[in-house]
């Protein structure tokens, strides 16, 4: 097929101008009709204008009931016309829905040439034209298509469509919907500009691109004061990512004079204009702090849990499928770099694997829905660095695609639930849903058991191989470390699949029966995607079982560290062991959480969870601490007092006390800052000229004597 | 002696205790003449230098025109009560330190011995005459007015016209200023 | 012997002085009126350099200056003037709304 | 040698203007209140005339550049550049002022006649290859802009600008004619091209270090760089908007061309000691500008301390002296600075029916629900301010970044990194509020043509210039000094 590339980000880009032009002509003529009976209320309200008079506030307050404006959870302006939403949803998944399909009709081809002639594989580059030139350098807006960009693209535009048919159905009952399509549009352009940028600061476009929307959808419920909340801390952590990215790629530039990701060559052949090891290792630490700020990695993952404050779509799309494994992303892009600095890599792993425990843990003890999943993504995503730290990049791409499509699947599936619960996110007040939402159920569960890794499902095939290779390493401590996380990733996510869908409807009879399952909109992609989860991950069978597609189809993109082999008695034996500790995570699920014991009273204690007596009689055998945990039949605080306590000093540091001094304290450090510098600034700017040209004086004198000293 | 010497010192002396008076009087209208005798002063400094025509206009524009704008304006915004207010500034000190110590550290530099190498003064007739030519005749014009004319309507042309605009928006902005009524002109 | 060096002191004297009226003053008329002391002794040192160097730019470039010492003192008065009358005082500690 | 009226050509577009400032002065008298936007109307038409003049009398390029007026005053490609970005700013100032003068009680046909008097100072400032015809043109320029400061008299907070801006800009003006008298003493000549003649025979006489160094304070004023910035953020706080926008752009350009012309071809060949105080200052300018803006809540004092930080960065194209990328990543810089701050300012306009109403960082609250449009464009503003990409702001950021790298000037490119990251936290403070917080009933919004006109104007430069940078690029390095 012969067609540009950049028309797969053009076309989404036109569905965002569509949208946004449909949702801004719609909003005009509304505003005008509010502001007609706005005038026909206020009679009185005359247009002089005088200059001085400071009356403008009045009318601040009682426009507001003429406005007809609702300020509650939801965004419940009048719903759109019919018309204008069948718009908007054929704009928005249309225009994604084209991409897709182009991307494809490239994506197979180049594919089969790749694997035909895996060594001679050479990137598709499209040069459209020469963006910035200086000196001799020149940076291109041009398009890139290798294995690495690819495997980005097929599930990025593939699970973006996806989402964004979900969110026809979820969406629309929301007066914001063409708004909401507006960005999501943008958001799919921005992260294509992202993968298929053939330079790191085109790339930093996509980057800032989806931060953006991410930011501004993070604010999508904009009343609500937490939501306002949590898009400052993500500003905040992101900044600091963002400051690491930017002397990232000017560290790049420094060391091989161009941005152009020919540097990865480069790098392979060991050809760098300068630098020395530290160079390239404070390079490689300055570009994975960006990784870390965009990929919700230790210490900046406080950002994401709180995301969730964003529609589930939102969630589904941007923080767990697609924005959030940039990181690793542009970690894999820079693999030739990462491996001339062995420390770098190190530290990446450690990193990875700190958050993957952590998360996870954190993960055992949430209530909401949601916040479960953000964690697990969390924890997932250290996976992926964790891979990526061993030098198997290739599996951490690996996983990263499978978990797109299990973890779209989960989030997707409890949109669906808290849809039919009507914006119930509070586990303890569902149960039972199984037989009242079969679809929803069936595909969370197969995606489920994808994640805690299960034999065939996809997450067992990556999550292996992340172990296999942190082992055949050497690593053992950070392979135990995964073992460990893999067990708690199986018991949190049971914990969710017992605690939403078994036992009995733990509402009022009333809510119960109002409970429905969602429409065909929303029930296709969880099967297509629950379809995925079960499949892609033999694009990626490990080595025992013959060829493994997925490593060979990336190696001409992606660096690989020379790892030791290890006996396939060996990776039989790790696989064994990685099912069973999966196993015995599901296992202790089922048997502690059976969703019948308890009634949950809305609003009641968080004490009042659902645990069965064996649970009670697990905790009460623990000693003292078993007692005071089965007297208040609290499991989850028993889990968080056991599982944790190794954890307890950094996880309080970490969790609370990180997100607490750090992200908290940097954010109230500005205000710190600004009474500090307030005070700086207002001794220079008093308000008084004698001072300003006081100022001025010194600022002479300086200048002359700092000459006169040289 | 030497009555350049003499009339320098002079000269020196009562624009140095203008100056002085200038920055410590405590009524601006007692300012004002200590400035009209700075004035006064430098333009005798002027025709010392040989600078006729400039200590004519020293005279005219500052002891005439700019003078009596103050004193319009002195009158006009006549200010008794701050009498008994301190009329300098709290940091009047370190004001008055930096001031001085710009004067001390600049100053050495001018007038240390390896700075001013200049050597005589060059010959005062390049002040007084003027060189005219034209394609056919070349005329010596005597004359320091003479000389500064011929500088200011042939080089200087292009400022001059910029100085009239200058002088122009002076008026316009001084009368947007300085009406007391906001209605336009009717 | 009247050098050249002296004529640079006494504008560089005077230079400081209304430096140091701009510095200290509270009263707004008494600080147009350092700054007009600056621009003597800009003058004075214009004049004698000329002399000393036998150019006549310095006496042109002079008489700009008195051009532009003339426009600034007509709007320095207006915007006295002004302020005057908005908060009647032309003192400048009055003048200090805008901080920070 | 009688005046070649010929050289009056060079001037047509100047002497244009001009009349036109003073037949519009005249009109004014005539005209009653309610025809005053003719005078608007009339003044914008001058100055696209004036922006057409630029060219008529050179149809052939390659006869600049042309000095005329015994060595005053010279037409070349560098000033033109100037010209151009100049014009469009007081075009863009007039577009802003229509509905805000008209609504006002004050009178508006010397108001528009000050913006092109203003206008035509900044004309003649660029075109300056003489000490003396730059002097005279820049108070031209800063006694109008006193005036347009202090132009709503009946506001304390307007004379109070202007009277902090008259004293220090008076006091600065003072400085640095001190200093021109040093060099003058130093070269005996005021021609840059003479001053650059005597600076090669004696570079390091002290008489020349010092003027050049109190010329750079002088100048550095004007440019609102630290430590001589202080009277920005209260004039720009106190002036009507449009004014302040002007202020923002227009006097800025002006300053940083004379500047590149007496430090590049008068002072710049003899002595690079320049270059660092140059660097102490853009140092001391950036993280002033950006920190002291951290704390503002009035969105005019907000913008004035970024452009006081935008100065810093601009600054830093001064240090590739002698080096082929300082000078072209300055000008693409300042063409960018221009688009984006009368943008934003623009964004300020229109929020602002009354008085000094809707200033403060609360007052964008919920835009972005009750006027997506302004808001989007308002955050594209913000984000080229910033200097993310593909805005506008971005290529001028990375060339002047890359300049100072190529300069060997790391450690300020990474001052300056480091400072966009901290600028981040004000402009998307803004952001914050029209995004993620609800505004409380009705905004004071007037959609007003001229001014929507103007900002879309400056949007689409934004971010036009951001994806297809290379005609502004190639336009400023075809404009260098020669």
């Amino acid at each position: 097929m012969n067609y540009p590339i950049w028309l797969i980000p053009a076309l989404p880009l036109l569905g965002f101008l569509l949208n946004g032009l449909a949702s801004l002509l719609y909003g005009a003529a509304q505003a005008q009709k509010r502001g007609e009976e706005w005038r026909k209320a206020h009679p009185d309200e005359g247009h002089g204008h005088d200059h001085g008079s400071h009356e403008a506030a009045h009318g601040a307050h009682d426009s507001h009931d003429a406005h007809g404006h609702d300020h509650g959870h939801h965004d419940t302006g009048p719903m759109l016309p019919w018309a204008l939403r069948l718009f908007h949803g054929v704009v928005g998944v249309g225009t994604v829905g084209l991409a897709t399909v182009l991307s494809f009709g490239i994506l197979v081809p180049y594919a089969k040439s790749v694997m035909s002639n895996v060594e001679g594989a050479r990137p598709i580059v499209e040069t459209l034209y020469h963006w910035i030139q200086v000196g001799g350098l020149s940076i291109d807006i041009a398009f890139r298509i290798d294995a690495l960009s690819a495997l980005m693209l097929s599930f990025v535009t593939f699970v973006g469509t996806l989402i964004h048919l979900y969110s026809v159905g979820y969406m629309q009952a929301e007066a914001g919907y063409g708004r909401f399509f507006a960005y999501l549009n943008l958001f799919m352009f921005s992260m294509l500009m992202l993968v298929l940028a053939n330079n790191l600061p085109m790339l930093f476009i996509g980057w800032e691109g989806v931060g953006l929307c991410s930011y501004l959808l993070i604010g999508y419920y904009y009343d609500k004061d937490f939501a306002a909340a949590a898009g400052k801390k993500a500003f905040v952590t992101n900044r600091v990512g963002d400051f690491g990215m930017v002397l990232g790629i000017f560290g790049i530039l420094a060391l091989f004079g161009t941005t152009d990701f020919s540097f990865v060559d480069m790098a392979r052949q060991q050809q760098m204009a300068s630098g020395t090891p530290l160079g390239v290792y404070a390079v490689c630490a300055l570009l994975f702090l960006g990784a870390c700020g965009k990929s919700a990695q230790v210490p900046l993952y406080v950002w994401l849990p709180d995301a969730m404050a964003g529609p589930t779509p939102v969630s589904a799309l941007i923080h767990a499928a697609t924005m959030v494994t940039a990181g690793v992303y542009l970690v894999a892009r820079c693999s030739a770099v990462f491996l001339l600095a062995p420390d770098a890599l190190t530290l990446v792993a450690w990193v990875g694997a700190g958050t993957a425990i952590l998360a996870a843990s954190i993960g055992l003890a949430q209530n909401d829905i949601k916040k479960v999943l953000a964690y697990s993504t969390v924890s997932q995503l250290g996976y992926m660095f964790l891979a990526c730290g061993v030098g198997a990049f290739a599996i951490g791409m690996f996983h990263v695609f499978t978990h797109a499509f299990f973890k779209a699947c989960l989030f997707l599936g409890s949109g669906s639930v808290i849809h039919a619960l009507h914006h119930e996110q509070d586990m303890r007040a569902m149960g039972g849903l199984a037989k009242k939402t079969p679809a929803t159920h069936l595909t969370m569960l197969v995606s489920a058991l994808a994640i805690a890794g299960i034999v065939p499902f996809a997450g067992f095939f990556s999550k292996d191989q992340i172990l296999g290779s942190a082992f055949a390493g050497g690593h053992y401590i950070l392979f135990a470390v995964g073992l460990v996380t893999a067990g708690m990733t199986a018991f949190y996510m049971f914990r969710l699949y017992r605690m939403t869908f078994s036992g009995t409807y733990r509402g009022t009879p009333e809510q119960e029966s109002h409970i429905h399952e969602s429409p065909l909109t929303m029930t296709v992609p969880l099967w297509i995607l629950g379809a995925g989860s079960v499949l892609t991950g033999f694009l990626g069978l490990p080595e025992v079982f013959g060829k493994n597609l997925m490593v060979e189809f990336l190696s001409p993109s992606v660096g690989k560290m020379h790892a030791h082999e290890v006996s396939h008695a060996t990776e039989y034996l790790l696989m064994a062991v990685s099912l069973a500790v999966a196993g015995a995570g599901i296992f202790l699920a089922f048997k502690w959480y059976t969703g019948q014991d308890a009634k949950f009273t809305p609003g009641a204690a968080p004490e009042d969870i659902i645990a069965s007596p064996a649970a009670h009689a697990f905790f009460e055998k623990t000693g003292t601490l078993g007692k005071v945990v089965a007297n208040k039949w609290n499991v989850d605080e028993g889990i968080e007092a056991l599982v944790l306590s190794p954890f307890r000093k950094i996880g309080t540091f970490l969790w609370r006390g990180f997100d607490a001094l750090f992200i908290d304290g940097l954010v109230n450090a500005s205000a710190f800052m600004v009474e500090l510098t307030g005070d700086l600034v207002r001794f220079f700017t008093t308000g008084n000229v004698r001072n300003y040209a006081l100022t001025f004086v010194l600022g002479v004198l300086g200048f002359t004597l700092y000459i006169w000293m040289r | 002696m030497d009555p350049s010497v003499f009339f320098f010192w002079v000269f020196a002396a009562i624009t140095v205790v203008g100056a002085l008076g200038v920055i410590t009087m405590r009524q601006p209208l007692h300012s004002a003449l200590f400035l009209l005798l700075t004035f006064l002063a430098v333009a005798g400094l002027f025709i010392l230098q040989h600078a006729e025509f400039l200590a004519a206009v020293q005279v005219l524009v500052y002891a005439g025109g700019i003078m009596v704008l103050f004193l319009f304006t002195i009158m006009l915004v006549n200010v008794r009560r701050q009498a008994k207010e301190p009329f300098v500034n709290r940091r009047a000190g370190i004001a008055v330190l930096a001031g001085f110590f710009l004067f001390l550290l600049v100053g050495g530099v001018l007038t240390g011995p390896a700075l001013v190498k200049k050597g005589p003064p060059a010959d005062p007739a390049a002040l007084k005459t003027t060189v005219i030519e034209n394609s056919t005749a070349r005329v010596v014009v005597p004359g320091n007015s003479e000389a500064v004319a011929w500088g200011l309507y042939r080089d200087y042309l292009l400022p001059f016209e910029v100085a009239s605009v200058f002088l122009l928006v002076a008026m316009i902005g001084a009368v947007v200023l300085g009406k007391r009524s906001l209605e336009k002109f009717d | 012997m009247i050098t050249l060096t002296h004529y640079v002191g006494l504008s560089f004297l005077l230079f400081s002085i209304g430096v140091t009226g701009v510095l200290i003053r509270r009263n707004l008329l008494t600080v147009l009126m350092s700054i007009e002391l600056m621009l003597n002794a800009v003058n004075l040192n214009l004049i004698a350099f000329s002399r000393q160097l036998g150019d006549l730019n310095g006496h042109l470039f002079a008489i700009f200056i008195i051009t532009v010492a003339a426009g600034e003192a007509a709007i320095g008065l207006a915007i006295i003037v002004s302020l005057y009358r908005l908060k009647g005082s032309v003192n400048l500690d009055d003048a200090a709304e805008m901080k920070g | 040698m009688p005046f070649p009226v010929s050289d009056l050509i060079l001037i047509v577009p100047e002497l244009f203007l001009t009349a036109v400032a003073l037949g519009l002065l005249i009109y004014a008298t005539v005209v009653s209140r309610e025809k005053e936007g003719a005078i608007a109307w009339m003044a914008l038409a001058a100055l696209v005339l004036t922006g057409v003049l630029l060219f008529v009398p050179f149809s052939s390029v390659t006869s600049l550049p042309q000095i005329g007026f015994a060595g005053m005053f010279a037409v070349d490609k560098f000033s033109l550049f100037f010209k151009i970005l100049i014009l469009a700013a007081a075009a863009v100032t007039i577009l802003f002022s229509l509905r805000f003068i008209g609504s006002s009680p004050y009178p508006g046909g010397e108001y528009y006649c000050l913006i092109l008097l203003t206008t035509v100072g900044m004309l003649f400032m660029v075109s300056g290859v003489h000490l003396v015809s730059i002097y005279i043109a820049l108070e031209l320029m800063a006694l109008s802009q006193y005036v347009l400061a202090g132009y709503f008299k009946q506001e304390t907070k307007s004379i109070e600008a202007a009277a902090k801006y008259f004293v220090l800009g008076a006091f600065s003006s003072g400085v640095l004619l001190y200093g021109l008298s040093l060099v003058y003493g130093a070269a005996r000549t005021l021609t840059l091209t003479g001053v650059a003649q005597a600076l090669a025979a004696s570079p390091k006489a002290p008489l020349f270090i010092l003027g050049i160094i109190l010329v750079a304070c002088g100048l550095f004023f004007k440019i609102a760089s630290a430590p001589f910035h202080v009277w920005a953020p209260d004039v720009y706080e106190g002036a009507p908007t449009p004014i302040a926008a002007f202020f923002a752009v227009g006097p800025k350009l002006a300053a940083y061309a004379i500047f590149a012309r007496i430090f590049y071809s008068g002072f710049g060949p003899g002595s690079a000691d320049w270059t660092v105080i140059v660097a102490a200052s853009a140092a001391l300018t950036m993280v002033v500008g950006n920190v002291g803006a951290l704390m503002q809540e009035n969105v005019k004092r907000l913008l004035g301390y970024s452009s006081i930080g935008h100065a810093g960065y601009a600054l830093m194209g001064f240090l590739g002296y002698g080096t082929d990328f300082g000078l072209p990543a300055l000008m693409i810089y300042l063409a960018s600075y221009a688009l984006m701050t009368l943008g934003a300012f623009g964004l300020v306009v229109m929020l602002e029916t009354k008085g000094y109403a809707g200033e403060s960082v609360d007052d964008f609250n919920g835009l972005a629900r009750k006027n997506p449009t302004a808001a989007a464009a308002m955050l594209v503003f913000l984000l080229s301010l910033t200097g993310i990409p593909p805005t506008v702001g971005f290529i001028g950021k990375y060339y002047l970044f890359t300049s100072a790298m190529k300069a060997g000037w790391f450690w300020l490119a990474l001052l300056g990194v480091l400072m966009s990251a901290v600028s981040l936290f004000y402009y998307f403070r803004i952001v914050r509020a029209m995004y993620l917080v609800d505004g409380e009933g009705e905004l004071r919004w007037k959609e007003e043509p001229a001014v929507s006109a103007a900002v879309i104007a400056c949007l689409a430069g934004t971010l036009l210039f951001g994806i297809l940078p290379q005609p502004l690029v190639s336009w400023a390095k075809a404009c260098l000094l020669n």
